[in-house]
């Protein structure tokens, strides 16, 4: 079977391989998990594994006092996994904000993953106070990963305020229709000195992999895996397709014609 | 009788107690929470010196499964 | 990382895996190759192997007696590859049916892809042609795989008379357009009670995984590694890319949305 | 002098010679190849047995990298 | 507003317009209308005025002596449209010849859409049925336009036996699915000596438009405007889109670029 | 042919039509038209006149004082179009308030369209500078149409602050490239409560049409026009397309099929 | 009483008729109609000299609408 | 002599002279032009009233053909 060691070993004397960076942090796998929607702890357990993954978001809500429920880190090896804390469920800066200040507090991490979402139908984030909230949480020292509509501007704007990546998104949270923004995430990998992180949307494998054959440096999936009907398995698949999409980056892909080529030769025809 | 508002309900405590206490009776550890007490997110040594007071607005909080 | 074996088995004991069974053989790779337009015999033998390749396509030639060139089988491993003669050049089923007794008679292989191809701009196939001739060497006892344009309807005509295979393409060969023919492919899979295998235009890893993802048996490439910068690595990239959809098509993938579904939990937000 | 057509291309020979003989002339191995002659493919055990003839159309192929 | 007059006069006199010809009958409409699906015979009627259409599709029914419906003769002005009778239903080439005979000898016409589809639920065409029908009857003397998969080399075998027309489809029939075939029909139009219709699949006016904007000489629309909520309405919408889509043709389109282009002069800027 | 009179009456009739409102004035058309790079100013003004509009957009720069070049408002007809001057060429939400002042300076009219372009290649607007921007403007009085990427949550903020429309891209400006933001510009179309007016990157009349039957207002046109190889008959041919569009939307369109469904009878069929 | 097929249903005549006489006798006006009469298509000048025996095979047509 | 900017260049002026004078220097119409003086636009009627000074920045803009 393919041997990934010495496949990143060959790519590594290449000098081509490289891990992922992430604010000073070196991650081998390129795929990051986030954990709702699992129908079980042990469906989730299974998928991280199967994933392969290194970094998996959470997020913080309110303590039931009447009925706990179980924290996450009661459910997941976070000695293991790198936790990312979001701030879903901000509409404004100042909610997200606040929401990562209270995360940080958690003594986990200092990373956050920025979410300010207005609108509860397609989930769509919002330039203007994401980038808000960006800037008071980088001058915070926080290592921010903020979540965006593919606006090239202004994932720019954001490298340049100090943001650790930047995280555009396929298609709506959740809805599983892929690479809708393909062109927009072509420009901002093109523009971007941070890592793209291409999160939401993504629904099978091949939208993974055309992610990373842009040249996007990593993939978050969540309710593609969570709602499959095998999520371990899809986990697997879909770090396949991102390890698929990231060699085909490495390895160059031929041109794109307009008409057909023959692989045959053409000479020699018995006739 | 002490009125305060914890995770934006109402409540009631019989006593005075502090942040540590009120935790305890709910069997919260504090590793997994963290705690706003008026708007300020309080250090965990200091939940056994937060006395909570009438009118006071506090947010218990943690980890959850999340995309 | 990701042990196949245990894939493989952990889906055999779920009794979903299996192995591809075309006319009686068994194969564990889903990928095959074709052996034209790489720069070296040593670049093609490594593509080859960084594949996990079973089955190699070969096209049959008139040898120049005043300057032979070597023949594909002093290139490669022919005991370990299970060689696919096809009927490349011909532009007739008569054509064809005359270079798959040729290559029969070679001694290696019963088995024959026909490809009937009257126009050489986009070399599309002729579904008339293919047919005839199909038709004729089913009789004489091949092993047929044949190669034609998206047609269900003529997909379920060779099925009906007897190929081991369909092979309709994604887009023209050599062009590396990637899957123009989904829809098509999708009904012809709904339909097909032999392999379906997605040969030509495949580009990049994620048109091949995309043809997994609806259920395809198999996809067979050569342009897209041969002339990628690094044949190898794209070879190990596209065999990613096949094993991320056929894991992806098993483990179930979810609906897609019109509108997005929250990843994090909708209630308990801080505000 | 014997004239005949091998694969497309008009070619004349000295003397008579068989299938085989021409093979070994061009040190070409028979394993590798399959001959035609005269639309007829030629089991490689009668390459010793086929006399080539003027006129006679012959194909000599043998497999190539291809897609 | 508009004066198509006058357009008319203007491209012809560029030498450019020119009408539609099929079989030495000029048209000056280049869409075509089915008559199925109506909801009345009144929507019908305003539809097919509305869509300045000049050739209507029928089909061939046996009449049930017990409860005989008014043939579409009755409804629709037969003396104003030129009628072309289809063979839909027929499964076979001999089914198709037989209702093509039966249909000329209704004394309206000597055209005939030819039909082969053995497949109730995508409702494909047979390549092979499709070619041998049109075979016989264009030795018989018919005026041949046959419905056909956008299949570009079963489209030159087609014309090359001297069919008037081709029919490639768009799409299933009756989905409004669009223009999945986009690239096929680009190809079939690129080698086609013989009008080029595009039938089956078209949903909305954009559709028609892309059709006529590749170069095809018409299109034929039947569910789309039978089954839009007011099918007149999308009958006129259904003219100016072929329309646009003709014009545009004409006029040239420009040329895609990977990048963009400022519309406004870039030098002079205030700053 | 086809009376737009009439079909403007039926429409009234049905409470339908509706001519397009836009800050108390009223517009028949529904194609606006930029007026850069034409190769000549008859040209400009023919496809002025064939595509029927009524709003052309204009360029400030700065006149050379050692070769003035003739202002537009020399070459066209300013009584008959309604003056819609940009602020092209700024770069920051300050260079475009400094070119709106001017531009009302001028006297024509309080109208302005807002571009605050950061980024030369692709010529994507600033999320965050054009808010800034249009608050400014608004304040102070201007009828703000503002120029935007495709991105739903901005869009809602502009008609929040209270700009006359919403101008979203189809694709980068003059590439031509057509409808790549379809989705996004859907859910725009869908939040709206001013008129959504398709900008930027349409390339051909069914781009155009297509714009118009997701539910866009209008559509603004300039490269696709003045660069075609005959501009006046692109320019009808855009006019015919955004009518097409506007008709089928008004029409309601008949629901997308995953099959087919027959537009022939199914029983009855002679066997 | 004649058994005959008419458009693949058994049916049963009183008398014998011609296919002129079948037509009218449905109000159906040969214009608008197409008839085979054993897999042969019957001109419509014939349909009075066509009488219809046991066993036939009638198919009666006409145009419908259809896409 | 008198150094001021106009439209980003160094421009030089023999005489003293107001933005009037200017554009009736360069047939330009008042009516087809914007002016900004020190960043200040110029309301028509007053172009006969301001008079340039060393140092100053002016602009001077027309409508152009534009997307």
């Amino acid at each position: 079977m393919f041997d990934l060691e010495c496949h990143a070993a060959a790519l590594d004397s290449a000098g081509m391989a490289g891990a992922l960076h992430i604010a000073g942090k070196v991650f081998t796998s390129r795929l990051m998990l986030g954990t709702g929607k699992y129908r079980s702890a042990e469906e989730m357990n299974a998928a991280l594994e199967a994933s392969g993954c290194e970094i998996v978001t959470v997020a913080l809500r309110r303590i039931d006092l009447d009925a706990p429920k179980r924290s996450i880190l009661d459910e997941i090896d976070w000695q293991r996994y790198h936790i990312l804390p979001n701030t879903a469920g901000a509409r404004t800066a100042d909610e997200a904000i606040r929401t990562a200040r209270m995360a940080r507090a958690m003594g986990l991490s200092d990373w956050i993953k920025v979410e300010v979402i207005p609108d509860p139908k397609y989930l769509l984030p919002d330039p203007v106070g994401t980038l808000e909230a960006c800037k008071v949480l980088v001058d915070e020292g926080f290592v921010v990963l903020p979540y965006i509509n593919a606006d090239p501007v202004l994932a720019l704007k954001l490298q340049e305020i100090g943001t650790a990546t930047v995280m555009p998104l396929a298609s709506p949270i959740g809805s599983g229709q892929g690479m809708k923004t393909f062109d927009a995430i072509r420009i901002i990998v093109e523009q971007a000195k941070v890592p793209v992180v291409v999160d939401a949307g993504i629904g099978v494998p091949s939208d993974a992999a055309m992610s990373m054959e842009l040249g996007a440096s990593a993939c978050l999936v969540n309710t593609a895996i969570a709602r499959a009907q095998d999520p371990a398995l899809m986990a697997r698949a879909m770090r396949l397709g991102v390890e698929a999409g990231r060699a085909a980056y490495l390895a160059g892909r031929m041109p794109v014609l307009p008409y057909a080529s023959a692989s045959s030769p053409l000479e020699g025809v018995v006739r | 009788m002490i009125s305060l508002t914890i995770n934006g309900r109402d409540v009631r405590l019989e006593n005075a107690m502090t942040i540590a206490q009120l935790l305890a009776s709910k069997n919260l550890h504090a590793k997994i929470v963290v705690v706003e007490h008026n708007r300020q997110i309080v250090p965990r040594e200091r939940y056994d010196a937060v006395l909570l007071g009438a009118g006071d607005e506090l947010e218990i909080v943690q980890m959850m499964a999340g995309g």
